[in-house]
Formats: C-alpha cells, structure tokens, sequence
C-alpha cells in the first residue's frame, strides 16, 4: 500500500496537480522523432488539452454554481429552493439548460442581427480567458504569462464593449439604457480595481498570478493581512462589474426589465446567465488567489491537491457574493457612481501611496521580512479599519439624524392640518 | 364619527358666501347648478368654517333623462363631509365646468367620468379617454349604451391609431379620433 | 518567428487585422464600423504576442479594445441618430490619393530603415518598461500625466454645470408628452 | 454651447416586472431622467359598474374581491357596509367583530405584500417579499380556514358574514399574533435600517403636504406626508371605535415615509387584533337578509379604510335588486394622480420605487 501511494506520488501521474500528467504527455510527444520536429504536435495538443480543461471545468462548475446560487439564495429566503428534479434538486441545472435550449431563439426584427447573434457568443471569450491565466495549482495554469494581473483588467475592460453589442443590437430602448448604464459602470469600477491590483504588485513585485502565490508561499501569509484595502477594494469593484444584484443596475430587473438582455430567449439568454456565473466565479478566484493565497494553505498543500484547495477557496468566496447578492437592494446609478468615484478611488490611491511608502522602507533598508511583514499588517489593518470606518462615518449615504420610526398619533383631529 | 351635514346647513353657508349661487338643497345633498358648481367649490375649500379641502369621491350618475355629478368633499380639520350634486340636462353633448382647480384629486375621476359617461369637463387640463381607448364609440356606463342594436355595430376603432399617421404619441387633444362607421 | 504554430498563427492574425481594418471602412453602419475597429485592434494585441511583447499586448488590450472602443461607441450612442447613417462622401478621389500617400510613406519607411534585429531571448518586458518609464522617462512620464490630468479637467469644466437645457413642459398635468420630430 | 439630446420615449409597462400588473408609464427621457410622464390604465379594465348593475346586491359581492385582489376582506365590507346603509339593516356584534378581525388581518397580509414589493422594487433580490409572503401565507391560512378561499374570499355578507368561524380559527389567530411582533421587529431591524434602502428611498417620490390634500390622496399615501387621516378614526366604521390604536405617520411624504407607515400600520393592526380576539362576543353572526334585497330608493355612499387607502362605494337604488349605479371610490386609482408630479425629474429607478410605493393593484384601478 505505502509501496503503491508512494510509486504514485512520485510518478507523472501525481494528482496533486494535474499539471503533472498533462507536463509528462507533452513531453512524451516532444519526445517523437529526432526530438524537435514534432514540437508543433506538442505544441496544439498542450492548446487543446487546455481550452479543453477549461472548458469541461466552466461548464461543470457553471451547472453547479447554478444549484449552489440557487438553493443558497433560497435558503436566505426561507424556502427550499429547487427539489424535485433529482436528489435535493441536484438535476435542476441540467433541466434549465435543456428548458433553455428547447425555447425559441427570437431576434427582434428590427434589431440587428449579427450583431445581436454575435453578443452572447463573444461574451463568452473574456470568461474563458480570465480563467486561462488563473492557477489552479503550482504547475496547473493555461497559460503562465508574466503580466497576468493587466491581462486580466485587460480582458475584462472588452466587457462593457459586448454588453454595448447585446443591448444596441436588441434594438430595445431597455436594452439600450441597459447597455449604457453597463458601459459608465464598468469604466467607474475599472479604476479602483486596477489601483487595487497595483497595490499587490507593488507589494509583491510580481504580476503573474503564480508568481503572487509563491509570495504568500515564500512569506507564509495570506495577502489579505497585509493588504485589506486593496481586497476590500477589488472585491467591491469587482463584484459591480458583475451585474449581481446590489450593483446589478445594468439588467436591473425591477427598471429596466432585464437590462441589455431584455431580448434575448432561449439558450442566448442560457449565456448570459452561465456568463454571469462564469465571471462570478473568476472574480472570487481572482480575489482567492490574490488575497487568499491560492492553492496553498499554510504547507497542507503537500497532501491536498492544490486544486483541490484552490477550488475549495473559490467556492467558499463565491459564497460570499451570494449572500450579498440575497441580502442587499440594489443602488441607484448615480450612488453607485458617487461610490466608486468618491469612496473606492479615494481607498484605493491611500492604498497605493501606503504600499509604495512600505515597500520603499521594506526594500531599501533591506529589513528582514520577519519583522517588517507583522509590522506592516498591523499597520494596514489598522490603517484600514480607521478609513474605511471614518470615510463611511463622513459619506454614509444619508444623514444619521432621521427619523427611523413613523410617528404615532392618536388624537388625529387634534393633528389634522387646519 | 365625521359628520354628513344636511344639505341646509351647507346651502345656507353657500347662501352667505354667494348669494346667487342657487343652491338647493335635497336630503343630505346639494345640488349646485353648474354655472356657479366652481365658485361654489372654490369657496367652499377656502371657508374658514366648512374647509372642504379634500374631495374624497367624485363620480356621476345617468338617470336617463338627465346626468347628475356628485360630490363628495370632507374637511380633514373640522372632520365633517358634505353632497355637491350637480344636474345636467343636456345628453348629447353633456358639459359641465371642471373642479381640478380646486380639487387636484379630480383629475383623474374626471377623466374616468369623460371616458364612460362622455360628460365634458370644461376646463380639464387633460381631458382623455382613460379605460377605453380614443375612438371607442359610445360611453358604456351610460344607461342607453347596450341599446346600440347589435351587428350594427361594434364599438371600438375601425383601425389601429397608428395606421395611418406614422408614428409617435398619437392619443391626445391633437389627435382626432378617426371617422367611425356611423358616418 | 519559426515554426509552424506562431507562422500560421502570424498568417491568421494577419488576414484577420487587415480584414478588420478594410472592413472598417467598407462598413455602412458606424457601430459596424467601431466593432470591427475593436476587433483590429484585439488582433493587433495578439500579433504583439506573437512577438513575445506581452506588455504591449495587454496594454493594446486595455486601452485600445477597452477603453478607446468604449469610449467611440459613447460617443456614437450620445449623438442624434441622423448623423449616424453612412453616406456617399464626395471626398473618395482625395480620401484614396491622401490614403495612397500615406501607405507610400509607411512601405517606403518600412524598407528604407535599418531594423534592429532583436535577440531571441527576451527578457521580460514589464520591467524594462517599468524601468525605462520611471528612471530615465520619469520626468516626461509625470509631465503626461499632469496634462492628461489637465485635459480631464478641462472636459469636465467645459461639460459640467451646463445640464441638458430641455423645457420639462408646464408643472402640473397641463403638460403634454411632446411628440417626437424627426 | 448646449448639448442636443434627444428625448427618447419609453413605455415601462404594461409588461414590465414592477408595474404590478398591466398598467403602463409613459415617459420621456432625457439621458436617465424622467422629463414628462404620463399613465396609460385600462388594461385590467373589465367594467365593474356596468356589470354590477346588471346583478343583484348579493351577486356583486364577488366582483368586488376582484378589486383589488390582495385586500378582498377590506374591498366586501366596504360594499356591504353601502347597501347595509341604503337598507338600514343593522349588523350583530359578533359579525361586526368579525368584520374587524378579517379587515385587520387582511390589512396585515396586503401590507406585507406591499413593502415586500416596495423592497423588490428597489431592487432586492426577492429577499424581502419572501420573508413577508411567509406572514402574508399564514394569514391567507386563516382565510382559507374561515371561507375556503385565500385570495378572493368573498366572505362577508350584507348582514354580516357569510360563515362562523371554525373552532381552530382562533387558536390560530391567537398563535399568529404572538408570533407577529417578533417578526416585525425582526422585519423593521433588517429592512428600517438597511443603508442602501434609506438612500433609495428617502427624498424619492416627496408628495408636499397640501398637494397631498388636494390630490384627494388616502391611506398611507396622505399619512407619509404627516397628515393622520384614516377612517377607522375619523368616520369609524364596524366597532373600530371600541379599540385602542395610533395612527402612524410620516415626516417628509417621501417613499421611505410611506414605508415607514406600512410597516408601523402591521404593529397597529397587531394591536386591533389583541383587542378584538379576547373581547369577540357570541350571538349571531348575520341578521336574515332577503337574497335579492331591494333597497329603498335613495343613494349612499359608505367608505373603509381599506389598506391600500379610503375606499368607497357609491351605490344609487332605483328600489329594485341590482343597483341603479354602483360606483367605487378606488384608491389605488386616485393615489396614482400624484404620479407625473412624483415621476418628473426623477431617474428610472426613482420612479419605479416612487410607483412601488404608491401600492397600486391594477385590478383596483381599472375595476
């Protein structure tokens, strides 16, 4: 038994990490001939096995999100939430997916219609990417490139762009407002999350995802601690551009029906949706590996499979998304605005200023990261609490001093306006 | 409990702020003639002992030979409440002065009147159709408005409104309602 | 550049960009137009990274496809709709003779200049960028940005306080819904 | 230099999800404001009072839960009370209690139901109006008990009411109305103080204090803006005027106010009702009344405060058994005549929470 753990451990097929097996095939491929010729078969199978695996995990994942949101969301909502199809409801994805796809396609006929056809499909294509750069484990990424932090800001500045297709296309004055109200929210959110970002790799000096969990690896702690603005900024700022329900004023159900897919039915419509489960996802990915150290856990990583870790930490903070999107009423655009603009950026530039004045002090003085990381958590911690507390003591949305309660007369005639 | 006053003691206060307003008194309601219907509402929202400041219901009643218009308006302050009727004689063209410049809460039961009874309201500011749509021939609370004999019409539009205009907002004063079939 | 991957890759990208960009012109709806514009410009991006210019790229990305994109399809979307159907110009004998100028100019740079030929080993191009902008570009870099801040500024003086001057129509209900002119 | 927009028109209805039915908004926008409104109604319109006057007193019961379909208790005894009044006839105690106790609860069910959607339509992701429907279902529970019918109950009688209660009817209620102030309180601490909510609300929809009046505006639409008009105060109807209650009122008449009001109307209504339970007395529970009762000529005009504002009936008799004119005072109807001047300048989303809480049930505005 111990003979069998430990041949498998230490063979190619490890499946601590996937990337293992899949590094061994390529290998093996490379191998061919006289050793580079067939290079160019390595190379598309490692493309293929990739966009592959990505895409086997998005859609099951996206399936699973939809049962996950769904009975969580439920359970805030006091009622069980899907339960007949399957064990616990568990079909119930399956059964939309396949109600979606049953449904007639229409197209407006007024609308234009590549276009309109276009929308769903490329909406897909930053989804797909941001999840290409994310490390599932040590060896386990799509595509290890060096600016993964601007590429990811990169790929998710083309959004607003296909939200502008779906709803001009529809050719619906919904949908339009729709698309413009998804179009000022995204280039707002966009600010303070790169700032956000900047921080980390200011802090970390590295803009490969990978290389940011081997940070947190190689300083033993999670980012977080260290940087708490920059988190609680890019969760904020990445969660808007998300469109779930506090920020969601893009496909805002209650004003403009669904926003800049009002027009859409059928499995178009089934896009979107996964899209928006999809992007979900990535954020709290991106979020687990910036700040929460990725697929490692303080050394378990050696007997759990990073991936395993990483997906655990992407599903927990999922969570976190799901219980605001239950519980919060959605801002109005101009607050969500005036947020982003006067609470966030403001945040996120203090942040900014903080890291490079610590990474200044850290680095040229050449102190021991023993004394200087506890030294600079307290710090940003307290730093944060301070500002965040304070700035929403002075910009809270409304005055503290009104009345919260009606006012109960029973005398009314006495009361009567004369 | 708000009191319904009797229809003497508010004519005969109508009687004191407007001598020639010929309001008559029957039962617990008043009947204004419509000439003075607005000065007699106007000053019975401004006296400083009834203050009818809230119309609370308006409607009208077709007793087949004439329409009547009743009124009723209370006074939050004093807590009492009052009848205004109003008789119109005529029925092809009813016409009776509109009371949104004093009561703003008329609008909209003014215009359910219109729209059903087909009774005018000079002085409306927005005097449409509300239920029925523009064109729609006939008034159905009229009590003569099932006697249109049957096959020989159907009430309603002979067209959509925006066949033949093109497009835009097509209900209102500007718009006139198409040519029905009677003609 | 060798290989059979980044050669067909090169090819692709290549028919892809000078396709979107001639489509760009040859569009008649100037939505059509932008769109294809962004997708001249994500293929540029991935041209860069066929060049190994990963920074370029993703900044190629970023602010051509990302923001410039966003910020012409604003400004389609908030002018009148009558200028945005696309019209015969009288301007195709000049457009064509400045267009040929112009591609004259660039081929003749493009053979005339003595290229550097680059090494095959690149080091990362984030930080050299990152170097070169605040060590030796600092100044000039700093001096950009308090310009950009300036022009921003300046747009919002020129457009802030002056509110959309629409008459909102007399208060109460004697205001009517005004119909629409075209 | 001014910037040229053009306005753009927009219908939001009479398919839309916050419209609460049929009904539709026309407005005209300038970029995300509202420059002009205007409200298309009809849609529902299925001509009440020509029908009613086609059937007999006791047939139109029925017609009138199909008013206003969250409130139907509150819709039946405003049109008995009218031909109880055309009629003279004089109710029991033990039917007037009833008619209390039903008008109380179902006050409590539409209200919830009320700042269930108001919550919704300030874009909470369903959250709220679930946590209200489970009130509002425990009350439609008792319904279902009392009269077999949840939603259109048509259970009073002019008389009376149609049926006793059962035995475990007031087990149940007694059951209820120990549980219902835990979760009001739990309701007001989650929903009153929600930041989000505070900002979407206050200062949308401001009605000022003497359009309000002028506008012939009821319910909780007159007493956000701190005017305590209610007829169970001042025109009590039924036994109202052996209870203990407040009128609760607002300050500014914005929607947060209006909310405020509904949410301290559920505690009011708790209040009714812990007096009305112990003190229900026996008897009869509806005097004999003919089928095809036949008021003396004459008209009268009786009037609730139904939850969503006063509701009158104005019923004419020609002495014979359908009334000659059978008009209603309803309003939701009236309430929306503030709507354009609530809308105007507002963005999109304000008008929709502006509209949310105006409470408006399509069936009651078209009748």
């Amino acid at each position: 038994m111990t003979a069998l753990s430990g041949f498998l451990l230490s063979q190619w097929y490890d499946l601590r990490d996937l990337g293992n097996p899949v590094r061994a095939l390529i290998d093996w491929i490379n191998g061919w001939g006289d050793g580079t010729t067939f290079h160019w078969v390595g190379y598309i199978v490692a493309g293929l096995i990739g966009a592959a695996a990505i895409g086997l995990f998005l859609g099951i994942a996206m399936l699973s999100l939809i049962w996950i949101e769904r009975k969580a969301v439920s359970r805030i909502q006091i009622r069980y939430g899907p339960n007949r199809t399957g064990p616990f409801g568990l079909l119930q994805p399956v059964a939309d997916a396949l109600k979606l796809m049953q449904k007639e396609a229409l197209t407006p006929l007024a609308g234009d219609k590549i276009v309109f056809w276009l929308a769903p499909v490329v909406i897909f294509i930053p989804t797909l990417l941001v999840f290409g750069v994310l490390p599932f484990g040590p060896k386990m990424t799509a595509a290890n490139i060096s600016v993964a932090v601007l590429y990811i800001v990169a790929i998710g500045s083309a959004t607003p762009l296909v939200i502008f297709m779906a709803g001009w296309s529809s050719n619906n004055k919904y949908s339009l407002l729709g698309a413009m109200r998804g179009i000022a929210m995204a280039i707002s959110y966009e600010i303070p999350m790169v700032l956000s970002l900047l921080g980390v790799v200011l802090f970390t000096g590295h803009m490969d995802l990978n290389g940011i969990v081997q940070w947190q690896q190689k300083y033993h702690v999670w980012l977080i601690v260290l940087q708490p603005l920059a988190a609680l900024t890019y969760f904020i700022s990445a969660s808007a551009e998300l469109n779930r329900t506090p920020t969601d004023i893009a496909e805002a159900e209650s004003e403009i029906v669904a926003g800049y897919h009002t027009e859409y039915s059928g499995m178009k419509f089934g896009l979107f949706y996964a899209v928006e489960l999809g992007n979900a996802l990535a954020v709290s990915g991106i979020w687990a590996t910036l700040f929460f150290g990725g697929w490692w856990l303080f050394g378990l990583d050696r007997w759990i499979p990073a991936w395993l870790i990483f997906l655990g930490k992407m599903y927990i903070l999922y969570g976190a998304l799901i219980i605001t999107r239950g519980t919060l009423p959605r801002l109005r655009i101009d607050q969500l605005l005036d947020f982003a603009w006067k609470f966030l950026l403001p945040l996120a530039l203090v942040n900014v200023l903080v890291v490079a004045l610590e990474v200044t002090i850290w680095q040229e003085n050449g102190i021991s990261a023993g004394i200087v990381l506890p030294v600079f958590a307290v710090v940003n911690i307290l730093l944060s609490v301070v500002l965040v507390v304070g700035y929403v003591q002075s910009f809270g949305f409304a005055r503290r001093q009104r009345p919260r309660r009606a006012r109960l007369i029973t005398d009314t005639l006495a009361a009567m306006p004369q | 409990m708000t009191l319904e006053l009797t229809g003497e003691r508010v004519v005969a206060r109508i009687n004191e702020l407007l001598p020639d307003a010929h309001a008559e008194a029957v039962g617990k309601s008043v009947y204004v003639p419509a000439e003075s219907l607005l000065a007699v509402c106007e000053a019975l929202r401004d006296d400083a002992d009834l203050r009818m400041q809230h119309l609370t219901s308006m409607t009208a009643v077709d007793y087949v030979t004439h329409f009547e218009t009743v009124y009723h308006v209370q006074s939050l302050a004093k807590n009492h409440l009052a009848v205004l009727k109003c008789r119109i004689d005529e029925r092809d063209d009813p016409e009776i002065p509109s009371v949104v410049s004093v009561w703003y809460g008329a609008q909209l039961q003014e215009r359910e009147v219109y729209d059903l009874f087909g009774i005018r309201f000079a002085g409306h500011p927005d005097l449409r159709r509300i239920f029925l749509w523009e064109g729609f021939a006939g008034y159905p609370l009229r009590k003569d408005f099932l006697q249109i004999a049957a096959g020989a019409q159907h009430p309603g539009l002979p067209h959509f409104p925006k066949q033949e205009q093109g497009f835009g907002v097509l209900t209102g004063p500007n718009w006139t309602a198409p040519p029905s079939h009677e003609s | 550049m060798s290989g059979v991957g980044p050669v067909s890759a090169f090819y692709v990208l290549a028919v892809l960009s000078i396709g979107s960009a001639l489509m760009v012109m040859a569009a008649r709806s100037i939505i059509h137009a932008v769109l294809f514009l962004v997708l001249f410009f994500v293929s540029l991006a991935a041209m860069f990274v066929l060049l190994s210019a990963d920074f370029v790229a993703v900044a190629q990305l970023l602010v051509y496809a990302g923001a410039i994109g966003v910020l012409v399809v604003f400004a389609i979307l908030l002018t009148p709709s009558r200028e945005q159907r696309g019209m015969e110009t009288k301007f195709v004998g000049p457009g064509l003779l400045a267009g040929a100028v112009v591609a004259g100019t660039v081929i003749f740079i493009a053979f005339n200049t003595n290229w550097p030929t680059a090494s095959n080993d690149f080091p990362s191009t984030v930080d050299a960028i990152g170097q070169a902008l605040l060590n030796r570009w600092a100044l000039p870099f700093e001096i950009a940005s308090v310009l950009l801040i300036a022009a921003m500024i300046g747009a919002i003086v020129i457009v802030g306080g002056r509110g959309v001057d629409l008459d909102p129509g007399a208060a109460g209900p004697s205001a009517r819904l005004v119909r629409r002119e075209r | 230099m001014t910037i040229q927009t053009e306005p753009f028109i927009v219908n939001i209805g009479p398919q839309h999800p916050s419209t609460h039915g049929v009904f539709r908004m026309r407005v005209v926008l300038d970029g995300e404001k509202i420059i002009d409104a205007d409200m298309v109604v009809g849609y529902l319109h299925r001509s009440l009072e020509k029908l009613a006057e086609e059937r007999t007193y006791t047939q139109n019961i029925p017609f009138t839960d199909r008013m206003d379909y969250l409130s139907a208790m509150s819709n039946n005894l405003g049109y008995c009370m009218a031909v109880e009044k055309l009629a003279g006839i004089r109710v029991p105690e033990r039917g007037q209690y009833l008619r209390v106790i039903m008008a109380e609860l179902q006050r409590i069910a539409n209200h919830s139901m009320a700042i269930g959607t108001f919550i919704n339509d300030c874009g909470a992701w369903q959250t709220p109006l679930m946590w209200m429907f489970a009130e509002r279902e425990k009350i439609l529970d008792l319904f279902e008990m009392t009269c077999g019918a949840r939603l259109t109950c048509n259970y009073m009688r002019i008389g009376g009411v149609a049926f006793d209660i059962p035995d475990e009817f007031l087990p149940a209620v007694n059951g209820l109305l120990d549980d219902l102030p835990r979760k009001i309180d739990e309701y007001e601490k989650m929903l009153m103080e929600n930041e989000i909510l505070i900002a979407r609300a206050r200062g949308v929809g401001t009605i000022p204090r003497d359009l309000a009046i002028s506008a012939s505006l009821t319910g909780p639409m007159i007493r956000g803006c701190g005017i305590p008009f209610d007829i169970r105060k001042a025109d009590p109807y039924a036994v109202y005027d052996r209870f203990d209650f407040a009128i609760p009122v607002g300050e500014n008449g914005d929607s947060y106010d209006r909310f405020l009001v509904r949410m301290a109307e559920l505690r009011e209504s708790v209040k009714i009702l812990k007096q009305a339970v112990p003190a229900l007395p026996g008897g009869p529970y509806k005097v004999d009344v003919p089928l095809s009762i036949r008021p003396p000529i004459g008209d009268a005009y009786a009037r609730v405060e139904s939850p969503k504002g006063e509701l009158g009936y104005y019923i004419v008799s020609d002495g014979g058994t359908a009334p000659y004119r059978f008009h209603v005072r309803a309003p939701s109807y009236i309430n929306l005549s503030v709507l354009r001047e609530m809308v105007i300048g507002a963005s999109v989303a304000d008008s929709i929470v502006s509209l949310g809480s105006i409470d408006i049930v399509i069936g009651e505005v078209d009748r």
